[in-house]
């Protein structure tokens, strides 16, 4: 059974002049996987920080589960079942990997406010945060400071703090940029599993289209911020639209 | 069950551990250890001094958030106790009222500050700290029939711990009198303040306050209301400082504005915060012992270093008791030189 | 093949106590584009940083045309003509893009002719010039770190993984700026995650496993070879189109 | 499928207050000044406040200009700016006092000659001082505030006490020169001759400082060396010979601002310059980190606004300063005219 | 050995008076002693203690004199804030502490005890005497203060004293002490006198760095026949009152005023010693010195008891002629001088010359510690 949770009508926002994201008017079911595509600049991230609220919107509305968001607040929203990962790594530099993970699951057990407690006694948030790094195969590092983490695997723990959050929403902004090509699966099927488990609503910003072309229910193209194409991955993909404007020339005819 | 005590965070380092211990037995045994009156002056001074860069270190080493504003929630406390012993008259109950009152005003003032300012950035924030407890001091000032302005304020507090009260002869050469009392009264209060304090830092919101110094906007963006956790630390923060300031008004019993409101001394806060190590409470425990002796006793010494050197030219200048400020620049300056991660954090890595 | 433009002989780095890389022997010939390729975290970033001297290495040498540059300071690495794209892009984010572009132009004010042909291949950064920086998309920082290296010739380029977060039409016009500057005479190392673009730029290709160089030999060799590709980066070809 | 895509971005028109926004802070000045005219009864009152305030604003810019370069570019907070200050004024009085035959002369050539004289004097001892500062003391501590204001802290103390070595611990007394003497008056107003000297150095400094920062690289590698040094070495600049520069640079104006500020009070301490310190800051903060334009019109408005309130409530002028600070921080959180964001 | 402890602010912004003070008492006590440093064949031993101007220490510091060192009196300090937070410390211990130079009014006010004696001058001391100098019929004064409580003190005391001199004040100007722009508040004082009859005077009560006069009179108050007015102060910034020749006011010492044996011994000594005439500070430091011998003297050795006793109404030499301690509050009573500058060349400073000295008859100053 899939029913729309989220839903943005003509969502706007201008930086001075530039209308980088131009009354985008869609709605997103649960169980359904959307890719969102669209040339650089395109609006796709911003789109995103409106919808998670990072920056606040110029006209329009955002909906979750028919409740009106538009005014709350990121970790409101956060609350709410709307999670993030970003495309640039935005992480906790000079903590551990666990703690980075064990951070998200606190929260999500609402334990910050927990003053006399000790923190390392609350053995079930460090069993889940362990769990979530060995999904990503990060367990074995998950005493480093994050900041000596190689490029790729802080984008894998990027991805495992979303996964530990466990949001209704799950926005994923370009997970495997700068994966290598023996990594990104693990974390593209990190993204089938969720998708399989069906209550899960995913947002996906991608370029590769190999990717989209395997896991996507559903693309929408973004260009100059406005919404310019939606529906079936084969047919958005195969439009002129998409083609000239974001694929550009076959790489091999270079 | 020390573990428990100390919340599971050990000084992680043997060195550090037997400093930390050293410190403990000469504080708990100073009256006995080092007699004098100056030198239980000192170490009273220390144990305040301990609590109150310990409260900064909530805020500045796990909160990552820089106020200027210490000293006026310190003074807050003092005031607190010496207003309520002038106008209620010798008595616990006025050092309770004070104390109590003096913390909880520190706390809703912190709590006005940060709803107001710690959404900005945080040089700004630092400013208008600044600016806030530059006003508050110019108010103690200007209200000097309330204050006592620029003179302070004389008091009493109750007889039982003052010299005048003599209870049973000398213990190992040292007088029974109230004035112990006195001192096992900022001693206890300061250390039980402190295993609070270090019991915060290790809870789950002392955890948040760290991922919120590293990174604010992913904290916010993983569910955390960075506003309501920095105000809560600043709150926490100011009370205990003011209850530091109680204790410290207790044993002066005289308060002014250079005593507990004075820039200079959100200096020396500042300073014991870094030199001992931010982020970590214990290096509040080394930074205020150090400084604190450091501005007591290096005069002296430099006193006899000068002596020493006499008919060598400009060194008995340099070295002259009156340019003992010059080193203790010196002194800064080369800390943070060879202690970048303070005393603590040296210790750790090298263990 | 005239001797290489850069050339690593057994260089070791430790980054605090880690050891890194441990014995990189490696050569980019001269006016051509030399593949770096290999899994996360194996060192490639690494690499590129010790040949740029923002780590140093312990043992080993790095040379710049013969020229021993192991021990020498950044700045001057970069005035002998080595122009460097870092992992991170680098962006100054309270800068403009212009400011950006100004800096990069170090010996002088930026050459017009030279500004058009980088705009062709990055036209947002026409669109934005007077933006700030940090103010762009992913993709656009990208370009502009791309472009920042682009805009005055240079001998060698150091560039990591300069197509992540670019979308497939940037990509190609990126390419093809990358030949423009070969063509121009330019040696490119390249670090890549993305085979289809490093099939269809490298002249050669070296790659790397656990702070060693495992293999190095031309491009079209490891292109044609599924087997060698799987033995050396577990890439297969399901995996990939 | 909607229309076919177009490459330019969307633009759309930029509302008023979107466009008037940056040149606000730029009106205030003159705001401030009519919303003074309003409520000073004195006509001769007004324009007496008025042109001395802005003197003094400018006063306040000579010794806050090393101030916007080193904390506002560098970000590096110098706590001992103040005490550079105090070594300027010491070395500019002391060679005023060796030229006492040209300052007692009253021949304004000569006394400016002397005046300049111990200004170069004074630059060139503190810019020496700020380059062993750079090097000892700040050096090991870029990108860290909290221990920059400790080593500065450190170094002032450090210097303060060198300069009661050298110079004794009394206050000097000294008088301006002959020509700057004394006031001059109009319409029934008078305004301190010297205070015109300090209106042509601040003016001159503040479009030197413009010229030098908009038309070479200078600012925007501080800049972009603060954010990524790294980086900007990779470019190919030597960061650290241009940090060095820059912090030189502002440790001189540091000791230029000591000897106008000396001259202005007559009097000279160890002390003085810290003890201008917050109110530098503030200039610095509410002018919008290393925004020399930003530092200027700050600098007028604390000139302005504190004349203005001690005249019409001395009372108030207690926090005048204070409550402008907080007044535009509300208003822009990031100063007026932010070149550089804060951390 | 007879131990008196000087506990002073000897570092800090006072650097420069807590030296006067400290060579004047040990002048005095070589004088009183004719150089044995010795009173009835006791040596007399001086310990320093540095306040660092920090009330606490102040506290801490005399505590220690007292119970450790176990001195048999103190003397000092500088800052009236200090001081007064020395006082009940004073009575803990049951010892006298000889306050000189801070000049707070509380000190041998409010706050006082029966173990404070004070050898400086207080507050009321300087503003009854500068009353009596600027006073008169017809005098019309505006007064320019530092807004806060000494400040304020110190023109309430004025105001009061010179009610009995026919002169009326016309404005009351306060300002935040670390002003530097007086811009203002010369214009509020000519705005208040520009329509006023009579003869016009600015009287300026400053404490510490700042130097309002110079930066007034740049603003020409004579347009408005406004004369400035201040007391004395010291030496180096005696060199600011050049541009008043004429001015009149009223001091507490100038080395060439006292026409007195101590004081001959005292400019001669100090300029032998220190190249410089004495100042301000060491006068009174002086003074202190000699009143601890005198009193020891007196009371046969170095018991409280005795010495209070010895020291309440006890009259004594110093270079400013005879002062003496009124019983009532532990005030030195003593001679103010009112002068009028001059201006010489090749001489650093203005000279006040003397116009009158004012005895302890002429100056009526209030008790103020309700006794
Ligand atoms: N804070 C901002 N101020 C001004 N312009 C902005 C801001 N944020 C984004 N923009 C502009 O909005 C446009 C859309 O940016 P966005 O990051 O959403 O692109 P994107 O679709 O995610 O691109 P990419 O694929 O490169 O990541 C860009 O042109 C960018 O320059
Ligand atoms: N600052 C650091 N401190 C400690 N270790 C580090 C640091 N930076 C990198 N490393 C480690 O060095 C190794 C190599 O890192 P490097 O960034 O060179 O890899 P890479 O090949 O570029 O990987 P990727 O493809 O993920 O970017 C990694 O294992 C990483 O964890
Ligand atoms: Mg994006
Ligand atoms: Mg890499």
């Amino acid at each position: 059974m899939s029913r729309v949770i989220l839903q943005t009508h003509d969502l706007t926002v201008r930086f001075g002049g530039h209308v980088a994201v131009d009354h985008v008017s869609c709605a997103f079911k649960t169980g359904e996987l959307t890719a969102i595509v669209g040339p650089n600049g395109a609006g796709k991230t911003t789109y995103f920080n409106l919808i998670s609220g990072q920056i606040p919107i110029s006209e329009g509305r955002v909906e979750l589960n028919g409740r009106d968001i538009t005014r709350a607040s990121v970790s409101q929203r956060c609350d709410l079942g709307i999670g993030r990962a970003f495309q640039l790594t935005n992480l906790f530099p000079n903590l551990t990997v666990l703690e980075n993970v064990r951070l998200v699951i606190q929260q999500r057990a609402k334990l910050g406010f927990s003053f006399f407690s000790m923190a390392d006694s609350h053995s079930e948030i460090t069993d889940r945060a362990l769990s979530v790094l060995d999904k990503v195969k990060l367990f074995s590092l998950k005493d480093q400071a994050v900041s000596a983490l190689s490029h790729g695997n802080q984008r894998k723990l990027e991805v495992a703090m979303l996964i530990a959050l466990d949001p209704a929403v799950y926005m994923f902004d370009e997970p495997t940029a700068g994966m290598s090509v023996d990594e990104a699966p693990v974390v593209l099927d990190l993204i089938a599993e969720l998708k399989a488990e069906k209550d899960r609503t995913i947002l996906l910003v991608e370029h590769k289209m190999d990717v989209i072309r395997t896991l996507a229910d559903r693309i929408i193209v973004l260009h100059n911020g406005a919404l310019a194409a939606d529906g079936d991955p084969a047919e958005v993909m195969a439009s002129d639209v998409v083609q000239e404007a974001y694929m550009g020339k076959e790489l091999t005819d270079v | 069950m020390i573990v428990k005590l100390l919340s599971g965070d050990t000084p992680r380092s043997k060195i550090l551990g037997a400093i930390l211990l050293m410190i403990l037995v000469a504080l708990a045994l100073a009256p006995f250890l080092f007699p004098g009156i100056r030198s239980v002056d000192t170490a009273a001074r220390i144990c305040v001094f301990i609590l109150l860069v310990a409260s900064y270190d909530l805020m500045l080493g796990y909160g990552g958030i820089v106020s200027f504003a210490h000293t006026m929630f310190f003074g807050m406390g003092a005031y607190g106790v010496a207003l309520a012993s002038t106008h209620m008259g010798r008595g616990y109950d006025a050092l309770i009222v004070g104390a109590v009152a003096g913390a909880v005003l520190a706390a809703v003032v912190a709590f006005l500050i940060g709803l107001f300012s710690l959404r900005v950035r945080a040089i700004f924030f630092a400013m208008i700290t600044l600016a806030v407890a530059s006003a508050v001091a110019v108010l103690v000032s200007q209200l000097s029939g309330l204050t006592g302005g620029e003179d302070g304020l004389n008091y009493q507090i109750p007889r039982e711990l003052t010299p005048a009260f003599k209870f049973g002869g000398e213990v190992m050469g040292v007088k029974l009198n109230g004035k112990l009392l006195n001192y096992y009264l900022v001693f206890g209060g300061s250390l039980i303040l402190f295993l609070v304090l270090l019991r915060i830092v290790n809870s789950p919101f002392g955890r948040v306050l760290q991922a919120i110094r590293e990174n604010d906007f992913r904290a916010e963006s993983v569910g955390y209301r960075v506003v309501n956790y920095r105000t809560a630390a600043t709150c926490i923060s100011a009370a205990v400082a003011a209850l530091a300031g109680s204790l410290y008004a207790i044993w002066l019993r005289y308060v002014g504005p250079d005593t507990v409101l004075s820039f200079e001394i959100m200096v020396d806060i500042l300073l014991m915060v870094v030199i001992g190590g931010m982020g970590t409470m214990y290096g509040a425990v080394i930074g205020a012992t150090v400084l604190v002796v450091a501005q007591n006793y290096l005069q002296e010494l430099m006193e006899v270093a000068s002596n020493s050197v006499e008919g060598v030219p400009l060194l008995p200048q340099l070295l002259d008791a009156d340019r003992w400020l010059l080193w203790l620049g010196i002194l800064f300056i080369l800390s943070v030189y060879f202690f970048p991660t303070g005393v603590v954090g040296r210790l750790r890595a090298g263990k | 093949m005239s001797d290489p433009i850069l050339k690593l002989e057994g260089v070791y780095t430790d980054i605090a106590q880690y050891h890194i890389l441990q014995g990189v022997d490696l050569e980019v010939p001269r006016g051509g584009v030399t593949m770096l390729l290999g899994r996360n975290g194996v060192g490639k970033t690494t690499t590129l940083r010790t040949v740029m001297g923002h780590w140093r290495a312990k043992t080993g040498k790095v040379l710049l045309d013969g020229q021993d540059i192991t021990t020498l300071p950044t700045p001057q690495i970069a005035r002998a003509g080595v122009g460097f794209v870092p992992e991170n892009m680098g962006i100054f984010s309270d800068l403009t893009v212009e400011e950006n572009m100004i800096l990069a132009a170090v010996s002088g004010p930026i050459d017009p002719a030279r500004l058009e042909w980088v705009f062709s291949a990055f036209p947002p950064l026409k669109t934005f010039w007077k933006g700030h920086a940090g103010n762009l998309s992913g993709g656009q920082k990208q370009m502009l770190s791309i472009a920042r290296a682009m805009v005055e010739e240079r001998r060698l380029y150091l560039i990591d993984e300069p197509t992540k977060g670019l979308a497939p039409a940037i990509i190609s016009t990126m390419a093809r700026a990358l030949r423009e500057l070969k063509e121009q005479g330019a040696s490119i190392l390249l670090v890549e995650q993305n085979f289809s673009v490093a099939k269809a730029l490298g002249d050669s290709c070296v790659v790397m496993d656990d702070g060693r160089v495992v293999w190095s030999g031309e491009m079209a060799e490891l292109a044609t070879d599924a087997g060698l590709q799987e033995r050396l980066m577990g890439l297969s070809m399901e995996a990939h189109q | 499928m909607s229309a076919a895509p177009k490459h330019a971005p969307t633009m759309a028109k930029m509302s008023f207050a979107d466009k008037i926004g940056p040149w606000l802070p730029m009106l205030l000045v003159p705001a401030i000044m009519v919303l003074g005219l309003a409520s000073i009864p004195s006509m001769s009152s007004w324009l007496t406040l008025t042109v001395s305030g802005l003197a003094m604003g400018m006063m306040i810019f000579i010794m806050a200009s090393g101030m916007t370069l080193v904390f506002g570019l560098m970000d590096v907070i110098n706590f001992g700016h103040g005490v550079f200050i105090s070594v300027g004024a010491f070395v500019g009085v002391s060679v005023l006092m060796v030229l006492a035959s040209m300052t007692e002369a009253p021949s304004l050539v000569l006394n400016l000659l002397a005046v300049l004289l111990a200004i170069i004097a004074a630059a060139i001892a503190t810019g020496g001082l700020g380059w062993a500062f750079e090097k000892v003391i700040v050096k090991p501590v870029y990108g860290a505030h909290l221990k920059q204001i400790l080593v500065t802290m450190g170094g002032l103390i450090v210097v303060e006490q060198l300069i009661v070595v050298l110079w004794g611990p009394e206050e000097i007394y000294i008088l301006r020169p002959q020509a700057l003497q004394g006031a001059i008056t109009f319409a029934g107003a008078a305004l301190e001759k010297y205070r015109l000297v300090a209106v042509a150095v601040g003016l001159v400094l503040f479009l030197g400082m413009r010229y030098v920062l908009r038309s070479t690289k200078i600012g925007l590698i501080v800049r972009a060396g603060v954010e990524n040094g790294e980086m900007v070495e990779a470019l190919g600049y030597r960061l650290r010979l241009v940090f060095v520069g820059v912090f030189v640079a502002g440790s001189a104006l540091a000791g230029l601002g000591g000897v106008m500020w000396g001259l202005y009070q007559e009097v000279i301490t160890a002390h003085m310059g810290q003890q201008m310190m917050i109110l530098i800051f503030i200039v610095v903060i509410i002018g919008g980190l290393g925004s020399v334009e930003g530092c200027f019109i700050g600098a007028l408005l604390v000139g302005l606004l504190q004349n203005y309130i001690a005249f019409i409530e001395p009372k108030a002028a207690l926090i005048s300063n204070i409550a402008l600070m907080v007044a535009i921080l509300m208003w822009r959180p990031q100063g007026m005219i932010p070149v550089v964001k804060a951390k | 050995d007879i131990k008196i402890a000087h506990v002073y602010g000897k570092t800090g912004p006072f650097e420069a008076y807590a030296k006067q003070s400290h060579d004047g008492l040990m002048l005095g006590l070589e004088y009183a002693t004719g150089g044995t440093m010795e009173i009835n064949g006791e040596k007399i031993v001086v310990i320093e203690k540095d306040t660092q101007l920090k009330p606490d220490n102040g506290k801490a510091l005399l505590a220690e004199a007292y119970g450790d060192d176990e001195v048999d009196l103190a003397v000092g300090p500088v800052s009236s804030g200090v001081a007064l937070a020395m006082l009940p410390v004073a009575e803990e211990y049951e010892k006298i502490l000889i306050v000189e130079p801070a000049v707070a009014d509380s000190i041998t006010g409010e706050n006082w005890n029966r173990y404070i004696f004070r050898t400086g001058r207080n507050s009321s001391q300087d503003a009854v005497a500068n009353a009596i100098a600027l006073g008169g019929e017809n005098v019309k004064i505006a007064t320019l203060a530092q807004d806060y409580a000494f400040g304020r003190d110190g023109v309430a005391a004025f105001k009061e004293a010179l009610a009995n001199t026919g002169a009326e004040i016309v404005s009351e100007e306060y300002v935040p002490t670390d002003t530097t722009d007086f811009t203002a508040a010369a214009e509020r004082i000519f705005n208040a006198m520009k329509d006023v009859d009579g003869t016009k005077k600015l009287f300026v009560i400053w404490a510490g760095g700042g130097n309002p006069m110079s930066k007034i009179q740049a603003m020409d108050p004579s347009r408005f026949g406004i004369e400035m007015a201040t007391g004395g102060n010291i030496l180096a910034a005696l060199a600011a009152y050049k541009q008043f020749p004429g001015m009149e006011g009223a001091t507490y010492y100038f080395y060439e005023n006292p026409k007195n044996e101590i004081n001959d011994w005292l400019v001669k000594t100090h300029q032998e010693r220190f190249g410089t005439p004495p100042d301000f500070f060491t006068a009174g430091g002086m003074a202190a010195g000699l009143a601890v011998v005198e009193a020891i003297k007196k009371a046969g050795g170095t018991d409280t008891e005795a010495l209070i006793t010895a020291m309440e109404g006890m009259e004594w030499d110093t270079p400013k002629g005879k002062m003496k301690f009124r019983a009532e509050d532990h005030q030195a009573l003593q001679s103010m001088y009112h002068f009028k500058i001059k201006v010489e060349d090749g001489v650093d400073w203005a000279i006040p010359e003397l116009v009158r000295e004012l005895t302890i008859d002429d100056l009526p100053i209030p008790i103020r510690n309700g006794k």
